[in-house]
């Protein structure tokens, strides 16, 4: 072959090498995505095996050669039946098993860390509690649960992590999360799927799976030296939110500490749970959050807060239970039940497992509109 | 739609005179005030529910009589029906999405 | 119950002195024209005009996706090259393909009627789609968009500088046109029938063309004023769409795929139209099942438009809608089925023939079934996190739209070409074109399908090394593709003074249409026809055709 | 369609063929009876596309209303009811007017038919001219989307002291005056339109057509005018009316 044409050795040399079906399947959820993936494709199979036959048999059986007088045939309800309820239950069977699938990768656990994303044109901006900041890649762990808490500064884009069969999009104005756990490590491609203007191909990133212990070394090597945390407490203190949020009896505003993962009680008398996207859309849009009992007097922060700063905030206030900030001390980055508890914040430790149950993307919109409908209007 | 009398359905032209017109005119004038009235009036969430509620009412007067429905074939009949469905569905089925957002999950 | 295949003798077949061809003759008789034969060819024409536009740009796509570096055209260039394609093909081809040429042609003459019920309307909407094609071309030419063709906000509001506004008038105008066309349809179907023409005695090319009018007379006003709020929002910045301004961009996609899901049975169900007749003829059998069909396609109609938010399940909407949508999307599978197993079983005991729509039929059978099953997996919640926005979609898409509507399209062609021209096309050319359409399309598409599962996004200028492979295949069908679908240009037009004279029922078909002179003449009828068979009823055909002979002899 | 009406359009078509048929019976159509039929009935499909076409509007609305209450009460609060009355009591009888219109053409009464043609015309022009002041007061008052959109005068329809709206809320009456201009644009655009045929319809009644046995055409342009009147029967409370009473 190679004698006469290099190229097309080289292309068959490339083809033998690189061809694949599949991507690794690096993610807990990868084995079931796929299984389900065979089920289907034999479905096809069969489907069109049989279609194929039927026409290829006909064909031959009754070309006009061999059968010049064609019968007459009006139809027959039984037949119909059989082609109707059959495919419509193949199709039931696999809306049942999509479905579990769907829930099973879109319910965090109660848990997994949490790992704040920033997409924008074009590039993904990743924000570790512990104040590690990466642009266009991802450090996790393999083993661990991972929550991607992730938003957009201006349009559509989505995450994909198709080693971890895991997409999910990255809305502006509203928080949405996806999570996974990593089973090998590894570098994985990170992809923007969803067409975001002119470098929308160029918006692609890797997502580098580690082991617990080159993580640890990891998050030491690479952190700013400021936690999120500690971030959104400058910030706290320059917006001067403690004149009002000042926890003290008689303060104008509503009092922050441990009201993460609370229920609140809006001024119209619905209870909501104060998840990230409540916090956000409070800075942002007090009145749709305004709280039972006190004056709607606070200033909208539209427009001065950048999606990071209000990260800090967000992660400000959720650590603000406990007013050591044991926990994110430079060498440790991230929480874990086991690390928070062992800081002994115990009440923080509460409102982590809230981060799993309440910062569903579809449970935000109750938090954050008026009569209990759509998303966190901006 | 299979059905052939859809098409024989039409009887000759019913003509509908300046007496049902005039009352019909009645009606919605009296309608609109009420619903006017109706506003200043505090019923909760009804208020909106009533609101609409005589907006249909007027409507479906307009449609009756004005414009002849009411004497028209089943196939007109139909045409409106189908009208007025799709646009539920649009609208209920968008809502659905952004009501159902409120519920979390299971 | 038998019949006996009695093709004519072409020899003294002639071409008829007066037909609705040379009843007048010059420009201004075709541009002025009411006849619904002359519009479908205007549109014939000028669709075939766009659909190598987009098809030079789809070309242009697959030749940057050699590489996987973006080293033949620039980024924007190319999200502007699968915009304009997206838009030609979806808005200016595939809507009106079927419907607005062989629609127009012959389904008048189906139902027995001189023409349709709004003849004027008939050449508005012509005169529209000429608009909404001067609309979009002169967006290409000033310098291109690049919204992709969903228009998506807030990308295409506030984050482009391109022409957008240009190309979405170009689609709100299209859309009316379409609008005009189905309103046409739907009229003349249940009012221009012509004696004894019941509704179960029309050919299901009607049928399914009923079917997919409701769509487009109740869908596409949504797209129209979902467009209209677009152009205001970017002219005048008004938040409708805009978070920062405490709009929804998920309202923009429910709006937009209200009508852009229908759309896609619009486009698909004339198609199907042509199959059911194609199939029945060159097999001499009446459809198996008819009244199956006939309500299959009402029945996708119907479910069509509750669906639509299947495009959105990763895009943050309730997981309680995106779980019914899920199902509707399931049982909306089923009709399509059910129609892919009657056509299947027309086959049995038939005698059947392979000219070239036959042929198409079959590739259509074949490539429309991988798109609807590969559509269950995107239907379904769980695989479609995985598959959507990648190389999967657009091989679905490409199934189900160029593997099943434009093969269904190219069979129509086929197959009434006598009737529209009086001419044949030449078979043994025309079946070879069919059979590398076929195969261009499998190599082209395929890997596309492995792609998808690989993850490789949609709408990338550049790609991953390893994706290469698979792409160079792809690109290398494209060029078998783009043969295939030259070669029919060529011998078509080769054929309007050449091609053996056809007489007026070549396929010894039993629809009205072929009971007429082709190419037809003017009014269709002398006198209006009182039909007293059923359809497919070959039967009759040869009773009919015996009649002749012995009366003529 | 069973025997007898076969042999029913046989008769049709016989008399066709037998030679009088009026002069606005098209080539294409057997009867004038099908014909009539045929053109109402495409009518009615085409006001189906425009309940579709606002439908998209009234979703857009709904959704935002709900969001964003306090803000549209307040800025409904700020339209002129008087004049929203008014033009709603207008639009009716211009309806009316139309319909006395058919009956006259029906009854082949020439004189009545123009009286009522312009009558209606009239009533659609006054009907756009409230509209014109009112678009002017919301111009006067900043009320117009977009960058000098002032939220001054939004009061918290809350309270009775009338306290300004929260400004991040107030703001978002942005959104439901771009509702509005939107959807009473759109309808007054459906107005312009109707008025202008009634124009051409006149100067034709005028000259004797529509009184003579053809009254499709006016009984066609009645459902226009007719469908164009529900719309606003529709906008008048969604827009205007929001709660005029304090909330809680």
């Amino acid at each position: 072959m190679h004698f006469f044409s290099p190229v097309l050795w080289q292309f068959l040399v490339k083809w033998l090498t690189e061809f694949a079906l599949f991507p690794p399947e690096a993610s807990a959820i990868a084995p079931y995505m796929d299984a389900f993936y065979f089920f289907l494709l034999l479905i096809s199979l069969v489907g069109l095996v049989l279609v194929g036959l039927m026409v290829a048999g006909f064909s031959i059986m009754f070309r006009k050669e061999k059968n010049p007088q064609a019968t007459h045939i009006e139809g027959s309800t039984l037949l119909e039946a059989t082609w109707t309820i059959i495919p419509l239950a193949l199709f039931m069977v696999c809306f049942v098993w999509g479905a579990l699938l769907y829930f099973r990768i879109y319910n965090p656990p109660t848990n997994a860390m949490n790992i704040y994303i920033v997409g924008k044109q074009w590039m993904w901006k990743a924000e570790h509690p512990g104040g590690q900041h990466e642009i266009n890649a991802l450090h996790i762990p393999v083993d661990r649960d991972v929550q991607l808490t992730m938003i957009s500064q201006d349009v559509f884009h989505s995450f994909s992590i198709p080693a971890f069969r895991v997409k999910r999009e990255v809305i502006p104005g509203r928080y949405s999360t996806v999570w996974f756990r990593a089973t090998q490590p590894g570098t994985y491609h990170l992809f923007c799927t969803q067409y975001c203007g002119t470098l929308h191909s160029a918006m692609i990133g890797e997502i580098v799976a580690m082991s617990p212990d080159d993580y640890r070394k990891w998050t030491v090597g690479s952190t700013s030296g400021q936690s999120l945390a500690q971030n959104g407490e400058r910030l706290y203190a320059s917006l001067g939110c403690n004149s009002c949020h000042s926890g003290t009896a008689g303060a104008r505003g509503p009092n922050l500490a441990g009201i993460y993962g609370s229920k609140v009680t809006l001024e119209g008398g619905r209870t909501v749970t104060a998840d990230d996207e409540f916090l956000r859309g409070s800075i942002l849009n007090p009145t749709t959050h305004a709280m039972a009992g006190y004056a709607p007097i606070m200033p909208t922060y539209q427009g001065q807060v950048s999606e990071e700063g209000l990260i800090d905030l967000v992660e400000y206030i959720k650590g603000l239970d406990t007013n050591d900030r044991v926990h994110q001390t430079l060498n440790d980055s991230n929480f874990s039940p086991s690390q928070a508890g062992a800081t002994g914040a115990a009440p923080n430790y509460r409102s982590r497992q809230l981060t799993g149950a309440d910062q569903m993307p579809d449970a935000k919109p109750d938090t954050s509109t008026s009569k209990g409908m759509g998303p966190s209007p901006q | 739609m299979s059905h052939p009398t859809l098409e024989d359905a039409h009887a000759e032209p019913h003509i509908v005179g300046p007496k049902t017109y005039g009352l019909i005119l009645l009606a919605l004038l009296c309608l609109t005030a009420l619903t006017t009235g109706i506003a200043y009036i505090n019923l909760g969430v009804f208020s909106p529910i009533v609101a609409i509620g005589i907006a249909v009412i007027k409507m479906t007067l307009v449609i009756l009589f004005f414009m002849h429905v009411k004497y028209s074939s089943r196939l007109v009949m139909l045409t409106v029906a189908a009208g007025f469905f799709t646009f539920l569905v649009l609208i209920t089925m968008t809502l659905s999405d952004y009501i159902s957002r409120a519920w979390g999950l299971w | 119950m038998s019949t006996i295949v009695r093709l004519p003798n072409q020899q003294d077949a002639t071409l008829p002195k007066r037909s609705y061809l040379n009843s007048e003759y010059g420009l201004k008789s075709w541009l002025l024209t009411g006849d619904h034969k002359r519009i479908a060819i205007l549109y014939l024409i000028s669709i075939t005009f766009f659909f190598f536009l987009g098809g030079a740009f789809a070309g242009l796509i697959r030749l940057e996706l050699l590489t996987p570096m973006p080293d033949l055209v620039a980024s924007d260039t190319y999200n502007k090259l699968f915009t304009m394609h997206g838009i030609i093909m979806v808005f200016l081809f595939l809507v009106p393909s079927v419907p607005a040429t062989i629609g127009n042609f012959v389904l008048p003459i189906m139902v027995g009627a001189r023409d349709l019920a709004f003849p004027k309307v008939n050449l508005l909407s012509w005169y529209l789609y000429i608009v909404a094609g001067i609309f979009t071309v002169s967006a290409l030419v000033l310098g291109g968009v690049d919204t992709g063709w969903t228009f998506t906000t807030p990308l295409s509001t506030h984050y482009l500088n391109t022409h957008v506004i240009t190309a979405a008038m170009g689609v709100f105008i299209a859309g009316f046109s379409s609008i005009f066309t189905g309103l046409n349809f739907i009229v003349t179907t249940h009012r221009m029938r012509a004696p004894g023409m019941t509704w179960f005695r029309l050919p299901l090319f009607v049928w399914s063309h009923y079917a997919a009018s409701l769509l487009m007379v109740l869908g596409t006003p949504v797209l129209a004023i979902t467009l209209v709020l677009v152009a205001l929002e970017r002219a005048f910045g008004i938040g409708v769409f805009d978070p920062t301004k405490g709009g929804d961009p998920l309202l923009f996609q429910h709006l937009f795929w209200f009508y852009s899901h229908p759309a896609v049975y619009i486009m698909i169900l004339p198609g199907m139209g042509v199959i059911s007749e194609v199939i029945s003829t060159f097999s001499r059998k009446r459809v198996f099942g008819y009244t199956a069909v006939a309500f299959s396609s009402v029945a996708i109609a119907v479910f069509g438009f509750f669906v639509w938010a299947h495009h959105m399940f990763i895009m943050g909407v309730s997981n309680y809608s995106a779980l019914v949508f899920s199902l509707l999307t399931m049982l909306v599978a089923v009709p399509s089925a059910i129609k892919i197993f009657n056509w299947a079983a027309t086959l049995y005991k038939g005698s059947i023939t392979f000219e070239t729509p036959m042929l198409y039929a079959f590739g259509f059978m074949g490539l429309f079934t991988i798109g609807g099953l590969t559509g269950v997996f995107l239907g379904s919640l769980g695989m479609d996190i995985h598959l959507t926005e990648t190389y999967f979609i657009v091989a679905h898409f490409h199934f189900v739209m160029v593997g099943g509507m434009l093969m269904a399209y190219l069979a129509g062609v086929h197959f009434w070409w006598p009737k529209m021209t009086g001419r044949m096309y030449p078979e043994s050319l025309s079946r070879l074109a069919a059979v590398t359409t076929f195969i261009g399309f499998i190599l082209t598409f395929f890997p596309q399908f492995v792609l998808g599962y690989l993850g490789m996004p949609r709408r990338y200028h550049a790609y991953p090394p390893e994706f290469q492979v698979l792409n160079v295949l792809s690109t290398a069908g494209a060029t078998v593709l783009g043969i295939g679908y030259l070669m029919p240009m060529i011998y078509m037009t080769w054929s309007l003074k050449y091609g053996a004279i056809a007489g007026s029922n070549p396929w010894q078909a039993t629809g009205l249409e072929w009971q007429i002179q082709s190419p037809p003449p003017t009014e269709n009828f002398k006198e209006i026809p009182v039909v007293d068979y059923e359809a497919y009823d070959y039967e009759w055909l040869a009773n009919k055709t015996q009649h002749e002979v012995t009366t003529v002899g | 369609m069973d025997s007898q009406t076969v042999a029913a359009r046989h008769q049709d078509e016989i008399a066709h063929h037998e030679g009088e048929h009026p002069y606005y019976l098209r080539h294409h159509f057997e009867t004038v009876e099908q014909q009539k039929e045929a053109v109402s009935f495409g009518m009615w499909l085409f006001l189906l596309t425009e309940i579709m076409f606002f439908g998209g509007l009234f979703m857009a609305y709904l959704l935002y209303r709900n969001w964003y209450y306090d803000a549209f009460v307040s800025a409904s609060n700020t339209l002129g009811i008087g004049l929203g009355t008014t033009n709603t009591a207008v639009l009716i009888v211009s309806s009316f007017t139309m319909a006395m219109g058919v009956y006259c053409s029906e009854m082949r009464n020439r004189r009545g038919l123009m009286l009522s043609l312009a009558a209606t015309i009239l009533l659609g022009l006054v009907f756009l001219g409230i509209k014109t002041i009112e678009y002017h007061d919301k111009y006067t008052e900043h009320h117009i989307p977009g960058a000098n959109f002032s939220i001054e005068d939004f009061v918290h329809p809350a309270d009775k002291r009338d306290t300004a709206l929260a400004p991040d809320m107030a703001q978002h009456a942005q959104i439901f005056f771009f509702l509005y201009f939107a959807m009473t644009g759109m309808h007054a655009l459906h107005m312009v339109i109707g008025i202008s045929i009634l124009f051409g319809l006149l100067y034709q009644a005028s000259k004797g057509a529509y009184t003579n046995g053809h009254t499709s055409i006016i009984d066609n342009f009645g459902l226009y005018w007719h469908f164009v009147d529900i719309v606003w029967i529709f906008l008048f409370p969604l827009l205007y009316l929001i709660s005029r009473h304090p909330l809680h």
